[in-house]
């Protein structure tokens, strides 16, 4: 075998072992089919089928596999992979990100928390849970750390708290 | 018997050669030998829809002519002991069996729900002959 | 040192050829070489007679007549993170190591009373030369 | 990107030969064609200063002069349901890959510091050429 | 190769791939030790040594090995290995399954709950643990979730109910 040195191929050219050449090579999108012959003329490159990408250029012989949004976990897809970027999946709406590790790569999908008796302080969005205002909404007592109705009150029910909240007795009398 | 899992046999990292080919399911043996089979399948959860699992199973199993039943070859069965909140984990197999041509291997697993299909380097299934 | 497991090596998916014996408990090298050497033990309990394990291993050792001691070769460890009620889950291990004929290889575990040798599919231990 | 392994590749029970060598924490592929990449990986922890961990990942990576990122082969990745006592457990991967010469194959981390380095038994990375 | 077509034998009879002949299958308890020479001629089936079993009648040159019962998990042999069935296993008495799966083809065994001062609704049997009353035996009061013997009754704890139940004072009188 011609003992041509490998690795020394001109920037922005990849050596390819096959064709013992140094070749530019494909753009984005697309994956080496043929390579060159010679460093001056090109390589073949053909479009990455579907349900498969290449981000960058290269000169490999066939794309990367897309991966796939996780559905029965509440993911949704962001934007579909294309042939030159594989798919970015996020939450259903009502739901926000549980990050695995610090580059959330790997994420699950959690419900949002309804602030039942409270005012949202900051909604629910795909990277953080609802924020819920501490203190309970007018006409709502605080029962635990539930916050509840004040017309669904009964009179053993009603404690201290309540009371100051909602009055006396409730409107219905009690039994 | 168990849910069969779907491959991708040709996009991506996956391939076929020397005539081991897929379908329906199944890798087929296309000459009689001793091959190391093996899988992983990275299992995550919970999974509203899908039952209450408290373990996941993994089964790489063979369909032959000389038999009427599946032969079940390898296992990796595992309690969960995780507690409501999200959990992952993958079950990796792999051992030398005696094939002969015409065989099939299948991969089953107890709740296909809890399968992460998401990305075809955390679940995978393959032979080669030794 | 840890026991020992005995082996099925005759009935059922179990086979030796290419005269990789076993005897007494261990897989004897044949011709000296490069083994990819792997074994799975399904471990589960709790049992009442064992005494409180909070963990479980694994190990692949080697005997040889070159070192008056075994070697280990390869060792699966893992805590137990399960609350009481039953739990089970495998171990599997799998490397090249070289190997001297005649060299002797077995699976010790830590307790042998957890290891399910209930089916041959769940429990297996093997070697072939590369 | 996460963290990557060193290895250990000519003392004790390491060792390269039919020129797939070890150089910058890879193993460089001689030759093309298709191999069998396995490693395990055993965490421990918990570790005071890392960052309070609740999974663990181990991910074997191949960089190719064809392409400018490295490519994810095979990943393992699970859940700790351990409540903060020490914990321990390995993760094994392997799987035949189609690799060109000059390729390198290395193995990456969630977290190095909660790597159980202290034993060459325990932790282990290495490929064959089918 | 003489290029035998692989696959077409008559039901009832399967193709051997090493004689390259449809041959009759062996009868369930067997297995194939030589292949038939032609379709009409039979194979040479032998019998499934100790340990290994086939329940299917078939063409497979060795048998299945005999599953074996968890001993140490509190089972018991329901029906030994046959030559043409597999071990059968459930658990020892005053035990009962608990499934691992729909088909409980993994199972443990679990002690079955003692109904100290309460009676049995249902028995433990080899599917489900014993159901004891909700309430308390006669001469014994309830304590918590436990039922207690009148007579190991102390005066301070004998409560409101114990009193109702097991009557004032304890016979041994209190100290």
């Amino acid at each position: 075998r011609r003992e041509a040195h490998r690795r020394s191929c001109p920037t922005g050219m990849n050596w390819i072992e096959a064709a013992q050449q140094c070749c530019t090579p494909c753009p984005a999108g697309t994956f080496l089919s043929k390579p060159c012959t010679s460093p001056e003329n090109d390589s073949v490159c053909l479009a990455c089928p579907a349900g498969t990408f290449h981000n960058q250029p290269n000169t490999v012989n066939e794309c990367q596999a897309c991966n796939e949004c996780d559905r029965e976990a509440f993911q949704r897809v962001l934007s579909n992979c294309s042939a030159t970027s594989n798919v970015a999946c996020g939450c259903e709406p009502g739901h926000f990100r549980v990050c695995f590790d610090h580059s959330c790569s790997e994420f699950s999908c959690r419900k949002c928390q309804p602030c039942t008796g409270r005012l949202i302080q900051r909604p629910c969005s795909e990277a953080q849970d609802t924020l819920c205002d501490s203190s309970c909404k007018p006409d709502f007592y605080r029962e635990g750390d539930e916050c509840r109705p004040c017309h669904t009150r009964t009179l053993d029910t009603c404690g201290k708290e309540c009371q100051q909240v909602c009055g006396g007795n409730s409107e219905q009398g009690s039994g | 018997h168990l849910p069969i899992l779907q491959w991708e046999d040709k996009r991506g990292l996956a391939f076929t050669k020397n005539n081991l080919s897929y379908s329906s399911n199944a890798l087929v043996i296309p000459v009689s030998g001793d091959y190391y089979v093996y899988a992983q399948v990275t299992f995550r959860g919970p999974i509203e829809s899908s039952n209450k699992a408290n373990s996941v199973t993994e089964i790489i199993t063979k369909v032959t002519d000389s038999y009427p039943e599946p032969t079940q070859l390898l296992t990796g069965t595992k309690t969960l002991s995780e507690n409501g909140n999200g959990w992952f984990q993958p079950i990796y197999l792999g051992a030398v069996v005696s094939l002969e041509v015409g065989d099939k291997l299948m991969v089953n697993v107890s709740d296909i729900k809890l399968v992460d299909y998401t990305k075809e380097h955390k679940t995978f299934f393959g032979a080669f002959l030794l």
